[in-house]
């Protein structure tokens, strides 16, 4: 029931005014997304580069701030470095760069999608794309219901972890990590239980 | 009794709940730190104990859509593959192939899961003397077999994914792989022994009692 | 705007010698033997030891328990022929909101339960914000359900059932998570609703407040009648020992 | 073979103007506000609403909670700086039963708890027995869990704390799951311990039965003293709003 911070990484929509934020979502979708082709199709740094520092400028015009804009690259870190490390040493530093660049600049274009739109408007537009699945039987709108439940449960996860690791703590024993994850596994298929009785008593069928 | 009747075609509400927090379950598993190994950082994750888990619990339907869910919000951009990537990006990265592997090895390692445990049910429908016979170390190791299956089909398919991301010979990209072999074992059997507990629980996961 | 309730002419929950048996580790348990009950009080209170039964008699009503045999029926509805009718007659409350709430944030919840019959996307957001507001929860709309109180996301979960306006509201154990003034403002607000009642609950001030009380003790129904009546007897048995136990 | 039970001195819980912040949605949220205390009374009973602070409250003297700022002792150890000391005084029973059993059955949970001080296994199981009939649950030793009612589980939940044989009892919400019957039961129970307790509870019942009550209100101490001068106002607070509030 308690949040960390990292159950914010799926809330992660910042609210603005901005074109990006007023842009229809098919059209920001097939813009931002098109880029990210655009630059795995052209593989070459200096593309990437630019693509990459665009991003930063879009992220600061459109009011997400800068500091926002690295903090969501920071995760990538480690791997940067061993990439960079790897190319360097087999490819040379213009593969090397074209790697490392091209996937930062992707990270971030993507990340600019999700900031800008709000999540219910990302899912609804989830439920459109779908459409032709309804002709393999899938409905839409259950893969939408879908996302939104599993978004949900998230956060929920996170503190049946916690909880266990302090319950643990408290009787001051120290369980091997199955014995202490199995009862989060059980409460978390209890949750899916109640989750699919909720689901039933609302005539969700 | 307390879940809705099942029917074999369509997905019920019970179905769905039980594909979304399973789907969560595996993105929360995905953002525990990841180790990157090897030339192409492709990470040391606890993401394959969800495929394996998902598999061991819902089955072979539910656990593919599971997993389908979670690499298609994946895509979609919503930061949930290690260390807090999202995106259409990972399709043309290395660990390409693992992920795309996930719902196909989860379907797998449901489909033997669940015979396994429908068939110890039955064997002690028919009169074994043993208490708890499950607890008796049969099925953790019929599970465990499962998960193998899966593994092999997620590490096959991972290979062929660097081999065409990242260019690597067969064998660069089989000693790659290697490193993950390890681990994963471990994830297996620790996925086999928590399934077994949860099969314990809730004896309807895997479906009526024949 | 200010959504309309149907006031509700009672629509009878009737139960006959149903009996109701699950798969338990040592063979078949029985949940509910035999019994045979009508409620048609404004408010029913359900009260009982932990396992003997209470949450089974509740779900028989809208269908998510099954009767091994017997006859139910919701209003003039068979819940297991079709669970999908006797859903829309019935509004189920859980006690764990966390799992009853299903969308991430309030707003869409309700808009999740306005779906089918406002298909306009601003009308139903409107009407969403307007539940909200009944509840006084207006400001807790985008937050996180994450991040509210126990009490108001046990609001909001009423709000999401309310909204479909259902002719009869069966709560099972609403107020256990819930701190007194909580508790307080809930029963408040059950009390200004116009639908039929049926509440299990260990809480004897919320039983108190029913027009008819009934006690289920190991699977069948003990005793029945207005609370003044009953609620003392069950004290009674809680301290001193049920009948036909050696206390 | 009765478990002995240390007679304790009382061990003071005692903070100084603690201070907890937690990271919160919109920046930090303070859950504690500067509290200052001292419990040393046989029992304490802590109330609050849903949210003011009552949990963190408790967790403080285990080291499960670690003040932003302030002094915190428990006994006469710091459990900041010292958890495992802190935790091996204070046993610590969480409100959900569910997610502080750890083993698959109520003996195995109860080993659990005794391996550390009896190295014989043969010993630790009759110890282990021995507890569970304290608590009249022999008969569901090898019971899986799951199958246990939200009462016995709350038992073998106390019962596993109480093996490692603390010096204070911390218990959070004991009775929110329970019946009457099993809400009289955990009380006696309670009642016959030697330890020091503190409880945070909903249930006004069993806050009139400590010699001390806290409100929390607000991430602060806003009322503590007697339970019988203490819980009327606080049930006044709850009805027509607290001080300050415009009700
Ligand atoms: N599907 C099931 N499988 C096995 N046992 C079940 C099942 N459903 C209910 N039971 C058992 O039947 C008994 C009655 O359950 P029920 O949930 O109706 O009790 P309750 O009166 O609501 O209890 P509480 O006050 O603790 O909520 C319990 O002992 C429970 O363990
Ligand atoms: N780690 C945390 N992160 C964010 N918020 C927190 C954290 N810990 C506590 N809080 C917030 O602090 C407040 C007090 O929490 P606490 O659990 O102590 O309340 P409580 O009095 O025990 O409530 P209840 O009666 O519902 O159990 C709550 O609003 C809670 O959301
Ligand atoms: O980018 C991702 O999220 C996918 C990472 C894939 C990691 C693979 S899964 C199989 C193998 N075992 C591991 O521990 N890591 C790799
Ligand atoms: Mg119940
Ligand atoms: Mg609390």
């Amino acid at each position: 029931m308690r949040r960390s911070r990292a159950d914010d990484l799926l809330g992660t929509y910042v609210p603005g005014t901005s074109i990006l934020h007023r842009s229809p979502l098919w059209l920001k979708t097939v813009v931002l997304l098109g880029a990210c082709v655009a630059i795995m199709a052209v593989r070459a740094w200096p593309v990437s580069l630019a693509a990459f520092a665009l991003s930063a400028v879009v992220s600061a015009a459109c009011g997400l701030g800068l500091r926002r804009w690295v903090r969501s690259l920071r995760p990538l870190l480690l791997l940067v470095g061993v990439l960079i490390l790897y190319h360097l040493v087999a490819n040379g530093p213009a593969r090397a760069a074209d790697v490392v660049l091209s996937l930062l600049a992707v990270v971030a274009i993507t990340r600019l999608l999700i900031t800008t739109t709000p999540l219910p408007r990302l899912i609804d537009g989830l439920v459109t794309l779908c459409a032709p699945l309804r002709r393999l039987g899938v409905d839409p709108e259950r893969v939408g219901l879908a996302v939104s439940l599993m978004i949900r449960s998230v956060p929920w996860l996170f503190g049946v972890l916690s909880g266990l690791r302090d319950a643990a703590a408290a009787r001051t024993v120290r369980p091997s990590p199955v014995q202490l994850v199995t009862p989060a596994v059980i409460a978390t298929v209890d949750y899916a239980h109640r989750t699919g009785e909720a689901l039933a008593a609302r005539g969700l069928e | 009794m307390t879940a809705p009747a099942r029917d074999t075609r369509t997905v019920t509400s019970f179905d769905l709940a039980n594909i979304a927090v399973f789907a969560a379950l595996t993105c929360v598993l995905a953002l525990a730190p990841a180790i990157p190994v090897g030339a192409l950082g492709v990470p040391i994750t606890l993401q394959t104990l969800g495929v394996y888990l998902t598999g061991m619990i819902l089955g072979s339907r539910r656990g593919f859509a599971a997993l389908a869910l979670y690499v298609i919000v994946g895509l979609l951009g919503v930061p949930v593959f290690a260390g807090f990537v999202g995106g259409p990006a990972v399709l043309g990265g290395p660990s390409v192939g693992y992920l795309l592997s996930f719902p196909f090895a989860a379907a797998l390692v449901g489909a033997l899961a669940h015979r396994s445990v429908r068939a110890e049910r039955v064997r002690r429908r028919a009169g074994s003397t043993s208490a708890a016979p499950e607890r008796r170390g049969g099925l953790v190791i019929t599970l465990f077999g499962a998960a193998l299956a899966g593994l092999v089909l997620s590490h096959v398919m991972g290979i062929v994914g660097m081999m065409l991301t990242a260019g690597l010979s067969l064998r660069a990209a089989l000693l790659t792989d290697l490193a993950f072999v390890p681990g994963d074992l471990v994830k297996a059997l620790v996925a086999a022994l928590i399934a077994v507990a949860v099969h314990r629980a809730f004896p309807r996961m895997a479906g009526a009692v024949l | 705007m200010q959504p309309a309730l149907r006031p509700g002419s009672p629509e009878p929950l009737y139960c006959a010698d149903v009996t109701v048996t699950a798969e338990g580790p040592a063979g078949p348990v029985t949940v509910l033997d035999r019994v045979t009950c009508e409620f048609t009080a404004p408010r029913t209170a359900v009260v009982g030891l932990n396992g003997s039964g209470k949450s089974t008699l509740l779900r028989l009503f809208n269908g998510l328990v099954t009767p091994t045999s017997g006859v139910v029926l919701t209003g003039s509805v068979d819940p297991v022929a079709f669970p999908r009718e006797a859903r829309s007659l019935v509004g189920f409350v859980f006690t764990d909101p966390a799992s009853q709430i299903l969308m991430p944030t309030p707003l869409e919840d309700i808009e999740l339960s306005l779906r089918r019959r406002v298909p306009d996307r601003v009308q139903r957001s409107e009407q969403a914000l307007s539940w909200l507001r009944r509840m006084g929860l207006e400001h807790r709309a985008h937050h996180s359900v994450f991040d509210l109180s126990g009490g108001e996301r046990q609001l909001v979960a009423l709000a999401a059932v309310l909204a479909v306006e259902p002719r009869v509201l069966i709560l099972d154990e609403p107020t256990t998570l819930l701190d007194l003034r909580n508790r307080l403002k809930l029963r408040e607000l059950l009390d200004g609703l116009p639908q039929q009642q049926l509440v299990s609950t260990h809480d004897l001030d919320l039983a108190e407040s029913a027009e008819h009380v009934v006690v289920v003790h190991e699977a069948r129904i003990l005793d029945q009648g207005p609370p003044e009546l009953v609620l003392p007897r069950y004290r009674a048995w809680c301290a001193h020992g049920f009948p036909g136990e050696t206390a």
